[in-house]
């Protein structure tokens, strides 16, 4: 059998599976708990990872996708919540709509507070569910539409998605009888499907965010070695190429976006269930930045790296953030090597050890990384 | 019999005041191979744009064939049967040169109908024929964006042929090409005609003669001329305006 | 009415002042600076530096500031920038890291905190400057109470804007700046020194940032976070106004601060900061090269 | 080849369990002679610059019981984690307290997000938060002690004050944008409405917004004759200086605020805020010999001779004491011993008598109200003689001989319908 990048790339999945899926045998209730964030990251990674290195789209509001997410399903976590049938009232309310309603309002989802009538289809929780894809999807829609049929690229897409993500985080805020503001959403109930409660802190809930992760990195491999896959790599490199060849340039650009964003709002989802909580913070500029991190140094342009750069990153940022000589250095550690990868390694962990990989298996001959900086090189067409 | 491939009626663009294409019309036939000559600025690319949908035309009509491509949007007009050269060569520069090619040979635009894996084996077996003949046999696995500039010229031909258009445009396919890149890209030029109806922006006139078959002489946005290769050679009014000025024959 | 003009007025500037820098460094040599912040901030503490160990007032800290911000903003483009020409989106990257180290180097005192030494000035706490009593007060222009360091911040901004001018188009260094900025390959086969021109303009609009500091310094809050916002604002207004434009970042400024001036009076901040974001969207969907734009790059 | 293929996927694999491993080993067994507490503040991030005053105090309490003993015979080990001012890292961190390292009593949080955001992790994982900071009510979770103010020992005295004394009846109210702000501001406004007085303007801003201009504009020309601001972090000091640059004055008008702290009075400088009025039951000023030594060996500890303390502050450093009162009344460590015992603890704190309230386990606090003077003090001009008794549910008109958070739980009944 030829040694191929491919077959190392696949034993690369396969160790990680492995161990993703071993790891309860090995960790402890905290830990697992940890962990399930750290995976959820992790699918952040992969959406950026689509986003940004296959599609050549550098979104710095990916933290847009993960909060609408997070709120659709936190919504329905709400509802379910004790607290919410607490108000006196035969349906539940989310308690902080009471102390935000006028004096003499209806006590009544419909018409609590301005607004709160959109809650009633979340006290089904296979509808909260489907919303933490489908809305972030259509808000993806909806945003991909206009910028990429309008050919915006490079940085304005930047700019653009990162006024987004700060205009909804300062509505979410604003609209505090809706969203409880700043606090975020709280005092949830479990997740119940088909009668099991998804205790954050159950096996349970571990492997089905374990087994979300496996199949979102397998579906989003997959998808990038379909033909699409290639033609928005295609249009990556040069979309006026592209579009010559007769694509439809943004039906290829809008669809990742999309995926990514799914994936990004799915991952919300998950993230709420093991933390219990979902916050306006989530949309704040600094997190969305920092899923770039993850997907620099862990490897923008390879789902897994960027994967396993989130996962890692969290780790080391857990363990030395317990240490409190390191608290201050840690950040220094964290610039200094954010800085470093994007000078030194534009492929990241997953360039390096695939290129030490490839070296290992193979008699040493010329390796493909002449062209690393070919990718990095932004068509200079901006302005 | 020939039919018309190619049909221009009147095209022109109006750039607030400067008409850079000045009511251009001219036909070109099924599989013929025509050259369009002129000076700089004298609208060729520009009409290349206008053709392929890249500028929009102020007035006047294109056809492919029978259908009227004027008002569609550029990857339409692509899916209608035309393919486009463009001077810099622009390839898909961190796929390997069989990517580039599949992407090119890809049957429907659609980003749906990709969403899977394979090609169909009858493309898969063209592609190898356009790897012959664009002599890239050894070089499939290689990143587009690692191959010479010849190399990635003539990647570039082999994808307009796998894209399987009626009409190819080229703008000045040989240049910056050594003279034996030059000879090759003929032979490539070459083996293309009859299949394709090509149109080439080319200013070496000794590569013109070795591939036209009619030559379209551009002057101030306005065609000042139209014919074999010798009834330009000998037009007085193309002598006058810029064969002669330049001193190229 | 005036008064509204005149808030206006103010947050234009102060926009402006940040964004100045921005439109050396972004519109000329299409370098995203997310340390561009990180230089206000420097040079705010700078000035509580100045004040605290040197004895020098507001106005005294101005050319420090300056010279520290372009010193370092100089070594950031040798260090990191200049590597990474061509590669725009990868600038940003990098200059984030930079942007931390930075915020980080204020935190730890320079890292002699590892060292346990602290520096007066320096460290996570908050910091003030005394503003002198000539540019405290109030003033009245066309009957209206105008808060005079509030005119003064106007006034510098005006100031730099036109140095700038200055220097863009009247000088021989401008003309290097802006031949490169149309075309870098061009220009050095004409002998210009690339190299030495990209980090002197890139010292510049650092150096402009840590003016922009000096004045932040005098009425908001110094702590090493305060610029992550500033840097916000700031593309929002070069890219609004039209990159390499200098006249289009001004406008865009004025344009930006009038319209959050006259929303927050109608209605509030809150609004009027949503009505900026949804502006400067459409802004850029609707004409991706900016309002004031001449160039194609 | 298939062997050097091993070795690499080996190699991998063990790279990553050496990255990770440091942080899955268990931590130092437990030592049998200490009694092990959490606590999480934030040490990095933009709410650092607060709540590293906070941890500091904790961790002085901790050493003065230590050294003065400890608790039940044992040396308190206090396990301290940072927030990096993210709900999602407190969320984390409490978790860790709680599971891994199996600690029931943890002393954290300062902004109400992210107390929010560590509520289920004690609820569910039965853990005791003791709280600290002043928040806006509307919490009655049998997983928390909270020793800050709540709306009516801020404002039961202050409104009526402003508007009696001070003879302040026009109000401008302005806030921060989120929860605590809204709510003190729905307080005032049904007392100013109580004592006669009325409000013009209802006005937020964003939480960090700077640019001040437009609202004090506003203020300048609604015609209030004070300013009750609830206002928090870097913000306030923006907001007085912008107050004072547009030639405002406090002595026409007086900015009286809930939040303004020695701290913010500090980093803004404090002729900015000399003249304006603050209401919280500590100040540093508080002229009692108990509270000069509190705050000389608060300086000493973290050795700087010009640390300010603030409310807050006290509160994170009494509220040890609390805990270490009920550990002893328990004889035991555990949630629901502490629970039990600390209701009806009393300490006299720095800032006078503090007694924690059976019923909803929220701390009864002397309101106080201070002018601020040019040395960054507040001067004590008014003080209640008793602490007052705390209200989470003021707003919804719970008093004493009617509460809504009782030592069952929310009464739920007497919530509006």
């Amino acid at each position: 059998m030829p040694v191929t990048k491919n077959t190392l790339a696949l034993a690369t999945y396969v160790v990680l599976f492995l161990i993703i899926l071993a790891a309860p045998l090995y960790f402890d209730v905290f830990w697992l708990n940890r962990f399930s964030k750290f995976l959820v990251y992790g699918m952040l990674g992969v959406a950026m990872a689509l986003c940004w290195g296959y599609a050549g789209i550098l979104n710095l509001g990916q933290g847009l996708f993960f909060g609408l997410g997070a709120y659709s399903i936190a919504m329905s976590m709400k509802l379910a919540s004790p607290t919410s049938l607490a108000q006196g009232s035969d349906t539940p309310i989310p308690d902080f709509m009471l102390w935000n309603a006028e004096p003499g309002a209806p006590i009544d989802l419909c018409c609590i507070t301005n607004g709160s009538f959109l809650w009633i289809p979340f006290k089904s929780q296979f509808f909260g569910i489907a919303m933490g894809v489908v809305l972030p999807t259509l808000v993806a829609f909806a945003i991909g539409s206009i910028i990429f049929r309008k050919r915006i690229s490079g940085v304005f897409i930047s700019i653009i998605t990162l006024a987004v993500v700060l205009l909804v985080r300062l509505l979410v805020v604003e609209a505090q009888p809706f969203t409880n503001g700043f606090n975020g959403l709280t005092d949830l109930g479990y997740l119940t499907v088909f009668g099991h409660e998804f205790d954050p802190y159950y096996v349970s809930t571990y492997y089905l965010i374990a087994i979300s992760l496996v199949v979102v990195l397998v579906l989003a491999r997959i998808l990038v070695q379909t033909r699409s896959g290639l033609i928005l790599q295609a249009v990556r490199d040069d979309d006026r190429r592209a579009r010559f060849l007769g694509f439809d340039v943004p039906a290829y650009q809008i669809f990742f976006f999309c995926v990514s964003a799914a994936i990004a709002g799915y991952a919300g989802m998950l993230y709420v269930l093991v933390a219990e909580f979902a916050s306006p913070t989530f949309m704040d500029l600094a997190f969305s930045i920092t899923m770039v991190v993850w997907a620099a140094v862990g490897g923008r342009n390879s789902l897994l790296g960027a994967c396993i750069g989130a996962v890692l990153i969290n780790m080391v940022e857990a363990t030395v953030s317990e240490t409190p000589q390191l608290i201050e250095a840690w950040k220094v550690i964290m610039g200094l090597a954010f800085v470093l990868a994007v000078l030194f390694l534009p492929r990241g962990i997953a360039g390096l050890v695939s290129r030490l990989g490839y070296m290992i298996v193979r008699k040493p001959q010329k390796m493909p990384a002449a062209r690393a900086d070919a990718v990095d090189a932004e068509p200079a067409r901006a302005g | 019999m020939s039919t018309a491939s190619l049909t221009i009626d009147g095209l022109t663009v109006d750039f607030s005041g400067f008409r850079a294409v000045d009511s251009v019309s001219t036909v070109v036939d099924a599989g013929e191979l025509r050259v369009l000559l002129g000076a700089n600025g004298a609208g060729k690319t520009t009409l290349m744009d206008l053709i392929s949908g890249k500028t929009r035309a102020t007035a006047g009509k294109v056809y492919i064939g029978d259908t009227e491509v004027t008002a569609m949007s550029e990857h339409a007009i692509a899916r209608a049967g035309m393919g486009r050269k463009f001077q810099i060569p622009s390839v898909f520069r961190d796929l390997t040169v069989r990517q580039n090619l599949e992407v090119a040979a890809s049957p429907s635009p659609g980003v749906f109908a990709n969403l899977r894996f394979a090609l169909p084996s009858s493309t898969t077996a063209r592609i190898d024929e356009i790897i012959e003949l664009v002599g890239l046999g050894d070089r499939v696995d290689t990143d587009a964006g690692t191959l010479s500039h010849g190399e990635t010229q003539w990647l570039e031909l082999g994808m307009l042929i796998a894209q399987r258009p009626k009409v190819i445009l080229l703008d000045e396919p040989t240049a910056g090409m050594t003279e034996a890149e030059t000879m090759k890209t003929a032979a490539i030029i070459k083996a293309m005609r009859g299949e394709h109806t090509l149109v080439v922006v080319e200013h070496d006139m000794a590569f013109v003669k070795e591939i036209a078959n009619r030559i379209t002489v551009m002057h101030l946005g306005k065609v000042l001329a139209e014919g074999s290769v010798e009834s330009i050679e000998k037009n007085q009014a193309v002598r006058d305006a810029y064969l002669g000025s330049k001193g190229i024959v | 009415m005036l008064d509204t003009i005149f808030i206006g007025l103010s947050v234009g500037s102060v926009l402006l002042l940040v964004a100045l820098g921005l439109a050396i460094t972004y519109g000329a040599m299409g370098v995203i600076n997310m340390a561009h912040g990180e230089m206000v901030m420097l040079g705010a503490y700078t000035t509580v530096l100045a004040s605290i160990h040197l004895g020098i007032g507001l106005l005294g800290a101005i050319p420090i500031a300056f010279m520290v911000t372009a010193l370092v903003g100089y070594a950031i483009e040798r260090l990191i920038v200049s590597r990474l020409y061509g590669r725009l989106l990868d600038t940003l990257l990098a200059t984030w890291g930079v942007a931390i180290l930075l915020q980080q180097a204020v935190r730890l005192s320079l890292g002699l905190a590892f060292f346990g030494i602290t520096i007066a000035g320096l460290g996570t706490g908050l910091q003030n400057v005394r503003v002198p009593a000539y540019l405290s007060g109030v003033i009245s222009i066309g009957g209206e109470q105008v808060s005079l360091y509030r005119a003064f911040i106007i006034l510098v901004t005006i100031l730099l804007t036109l140095l700038t001018w200055f220097i863009m188009y009247r000088t021989a260094i401008g003309a290097q700046v802006r031949a490169i900025m149309r075309n870098p390959d061009m220009a050095a086969a004409c002998g210009i020194d690339v190299k030495r021109v990209n980090a002197l303009t890139f010292a510049y609009g650092s150096g402009l940032a840590g003016v922009a500091g000096v004045m932040m310094s005098g009425f908001k809050t110094v702590f090493p976070d305060m610029g992550t916002p500033m840097v916000v604002d700031g593309f929002l207004v070069v890219v609004t106004g039209g990159v390499g434009s200098l006249m289009g970042t001004v406008l865009s400024a004025g344009l930006l601060g009038q319209i959050n001036g006259l929303t927050a009076s109608v209605s509030n901040d809150i609004i009027a900061r949503a009505v900026i974001f949804a502006v400067v969207v459409t802004i850029i969907i609707w004409k991706p090269s900016g309002l004031f734009s001449y160039k194609g790059r | 080849m298939t062997i050097n293929r091993r070795t690499f996927l080996t190699g991998t694999a063990g790279a990553f369990g050496a990255l990770a491993a440091p942080a899955i080993l268990p931590r130092a067994a437990f030592a049998a002679d200490t009694v092990k507490v959490g606590s999480i503040f934030s040490l990095t991030g933009g709410l650092s610059i607060i709540e590293r005053s906070l941890n500091d105090a904790t961790h002085m309490a901790v050493s003065e019981i230590n050294a003065a003993g400890g608790v039940l015979g044992k040396q308190i080990e206090i396990v301290a984690e940072d927030g990096a001012s993210d709900p999602k890292t407190f969320n984390e961190k409490a978790s860790k307290l709680i599971l891994q390292d199996r600690i029931s009593s943890v002393f954290a949080c300062y902004t109400s997000a992210s107390r929010k955001a560590v509520l289920p992790v004690f609820e569910r994982r039965n853990g005791l938060l003791f709280y600290p900071t002043y928040y806006e009510g509307f919490e009655c979770s049998k997983n928390v002690v909270y020793t800050g103010a709540v709306p009516n020992q801020q404002l039961s005295n202050f409104i009526p004050w402003i508007i009696n004394t001070l003879g302040k009846k026009k109000f401008f109210i302005v806030g921060s944008n989120y929860i605590y702000p809204r709510e003190m501001a729905k307080v005032s406004k049904m007392l100013i409405e109580q004592n006669g007085g009325e409000w013009v303007a209802d006005e937020y801003l964003e939480l960090g917004h700077s640019e001040w201009a437009s609202m004090v504009s506003k203020i300048k020309s609604s015609g209030c004759d004070v300013v009750l601001s609830n206002v928090v972090g870097d913000s306030v000091v923006a907001f007085y200086r912008e107050f004072k640059n547009q030639g405002l004055s406090h002595d026409t008008l007086p900015i009286c605020a809930t939040v303004t702290s020695e701290i913010e009075i500090a980093a803004m400088g404090a002729e900015y805020a000399a003249g304006s009025y603050t209401s919280f039951p500590y100040f540093q000023a508080i002229d009692t010999p108990a509270n000069t030594e509190f705050v000389a060996r608060y300086r000493k500890f973290v050795g700087d001779e010009k640390a300010v303390t603030h409310h807050a502050l006290e509160s994170s450093y009494f509220q040890v004491y609390l805990w270490k009162q009920a550990v002893e009344k328990a004889g035991d460590t555990s949630t629901e011993a502490v629970r039990a015992a600390v209701g009806g603890q009393t300490f006299d704190a720095p800032g006078g008598k503090v007694t924690v309230e059976a019923e909803n386990l929220h701390t009864a606090l002397t309101p106080r109200i201070a002018q601020w003077q040019d040395d960054g003090q507040g001067k004590i001009i008014d003080a209640y003689d008793e602490p007052e008794f705390p209200l989470p549910y003021v707003a919804y008109g719970e008093a004493q001989d009617n509460l809504y958070c009782t030592a069952s739980g929310l009464d739920t009944s007497k919530l509006p319908k």
